[in-house]
């Protein structure tokens, strides 16, 4: 959201000139320098782009006519909601501000009054003593809020780079021919490195001039070195 | 008993009780007026605008607390070895202006224009008491309205609603670019960094395509 | 820092601190000499002599601490009285559900959590039977460990303390002592989700080059 409203304040882009398959791109490359990046950024980034994504998608598809807005009308109210949203991101820089100062406060416990008379039996609502509790904790823990919560992060056990060596040693042996997606998967490969194997697979189309044919849907594809055909 | 003594005899509860005493618990175990009460709260007010004095009253709505000012909180925290609190996420923090501002709410008015998921945000203020449910709204489903608490009052230092700076003046702030003196220094700061970084991967990424194309 | 600005973040350590200050804490964490410290001290006692301040400072030896002055007791006693009879005091409840969920538990590390001393809360649910010494500590100086007792059971309507809420299932945010196995079901889910779109993504933006060459 941000960084929409500050292009579009700068009119730099049209909202519905995005050029989705270069922010692709950037998003790949994003996932290569992974660990050095903020993840607030990185997190943000992911956002835009799909952000981006179903806005161009809403353009490209066919207008219905019988739609109560037309689409400048979705755009202009797309350009409120970011203003609006610009607003409300300084309102909290403000609040933040006042909740800092007011953290500086500090208050005080009851003094301790012994009273003598008899008191009258206590009811406590269970609810409000955890609620109580929640609270003091969250006192302490909120910063790690942002993100979400507490997840296991899984570790990469099949890297791009190390699958595009693999296949050009695959493609190396084969020669001419080229392989079939299928012949590189193992029978037990995980879901997990089938992924990862398509994704190397289409970050060497783009390049290292590779070319994959299909001659039906849904059936297996072939992978051929470009250069090598050529010449 | 005149204004001067009710005076100290009411700093005298405030600070025995710690905790925050209605103006009406006041007015009956002093058997006094409302007008008188606060006429005599004015006392301690004033007398506590004095460098001299460490402490200040607390006004939310019509309870009173008494507080340390927080201009001394670097001094006393030392001593009094005080842990240091977190603030509020970015992302409650946005929830809660928007509610501030907006309430009654929905959680989807809010997600539609966080333009990311609020419920977890939500949660926690909740949490935190810093808002409440307000009722529903009359719709389909009848959702949840969200509204700020008392203790959102205390939280950011209002004593009212009323108090708080009306939308206008952020949303011109935004015409002026940036001008918003109630700005720290610091946050913004970060907040462009992020920008920036943020406008850099884009740039690049729409800037990347014609050269791409030229390649082909 | 002069003298009356002195004498202000004095009186707000002391009320900060809630405990005895003795004079050598003060200097140092000032950074002041005794002298510049008992002198502030004494424009705050001259201070507290006006009959519109209702607290002092008690000084034994050389440690300081505020106090209520006596003669207000009747009408603080009469305002505290009226709060319990609504139940217990924000402090006491906030030091009951500490005790609650992390008996036995000493008075230090329910300070930690509150951020203040909690004596008073404590010897406040002693008196009303809430909670009981559980023993001590195996630690230097053998601390007390509270825990809650049958009345406190009582009190909030459980048979045993197995009927607690369960605070973790809402709070999301905590790392420690949460349940790994709702973690290993959620988790790899959200995983695969998120990969799928990638690819969906990959697959839209590439998708067009590989077929267009195809067709060649």
């Amino acid at each position: 959201m941000d960084l929409l409203i500050h292009l579009i304040q700068k009119n730099k882009i049209d909202i519905c000139d995005i050029p989705i398959a270069a922010i692709t791109n950037e998003y790949l490359a994003q996932i290569k320098t992974w660990q050095d990046m903020d993840m607030d950024v990185a997190s943000d980034f992911i956002v835009m782009a799909a952000r981006l994504l179903e806005i161009k998608a809403r353009a490209l598809l066919p207008q219905n006519k019988d739609q109560a807005e037309d689409e400048e009308d979705i755009q202009a109210k797309l350009v409120r909601q970011l203003i609006e949203y610009k607003v409300f991101k300084e309102i909290s820089a403000y609040f933040k501000t006042r909740e800092e100062r007011e953290q500086g406060a500090i208050y005080r416990d009851p003094e301790y009054i012994p009273t003598n008379e008899t008191e009258a039996p206590l009811e406590i609502d269970p609810v409000s003593l955890e609620l109580c509790f929640k609270r003091l904790l969250f006192q302490q823990e909120e910063e790690t809020e942002d993100i979400a919560p507490p997840q296991k992060i899984i570790r990469e056990l099949f890297s791009i780079e190390e699958k595009i060596l693999e296949i050009t040693e695959a493609l190396l042996q084969a020669g001419d021919e080229g392989v079939s997606f299928s012949e590189l998967l193992h029978p037990d490969i995980t879901r997990e490195e089938v992924v990862v194997t398509l994704l190397s697979l289409l970050e060497m189309v783009k390049t290292s001039g590779l070319r994959l044919v299909q001659n039906r849907v849904f059936i297996d594809f072939q992978i051929e070195r470009e250069v090598e055909k050529n010449g | 008993m005149d204004s001067d003594m009710l005076a100290g005899v009411i700093e005298g509860i405030l600070f025995g009780a710690g905790d925050k005493i209605s103006l009406s618990e006041l007015c009956q175990s002093l058997n006094k007026t409302p007008s008188e009460v606060r006429f005599a709260i004015e006392i301690l007010k004033q007398d506590y605008q004095s460098r001299a004095r460490g402490i200040r009253v607390v006004q939310v709505k019509d309870t009173y607390q008494l507080s340390t000012k927080p201009e001394n909180y670097e001094y006393i925290k030392e001593i009094t070895k005080r842990q240091e609190k977190t603030g509020l996420s970015r992302a409650a923090l946005e929830t809660l202006s928007i509610i501030a501002y907006r309430q009654p709410v929905t959680r989807i008015a809010i997600d539609e224009l966080r333009g990311v998921s609020s419920s977890s945000a939500i949660q926690r203020l909740l949490d935190r008491g810093l808002i409440c449910d307000g009722g529903r709204l009359e719709a389909p489903g009848r959702p949840i309205l969200y509204k700020t608490t008392n203790e959102f009052l205390k939280t950011v230092g209002f004593s009212s609603l009323k108090e708080m700076p009306e939308y206008e003046v952020f949303s011109q702030g935004r015409q002026e670019e940036f001008n918003l003196e109630i700005m720290t220094n610091e946050t913004p700061k970060k907040e462009t960094s992020h920008e920036e970084m943020l406008t850099e991967m884009l740039e690049k990424a729409t800037g990347s395509e014609p050269s791409a194309e030229a390649a082909q």
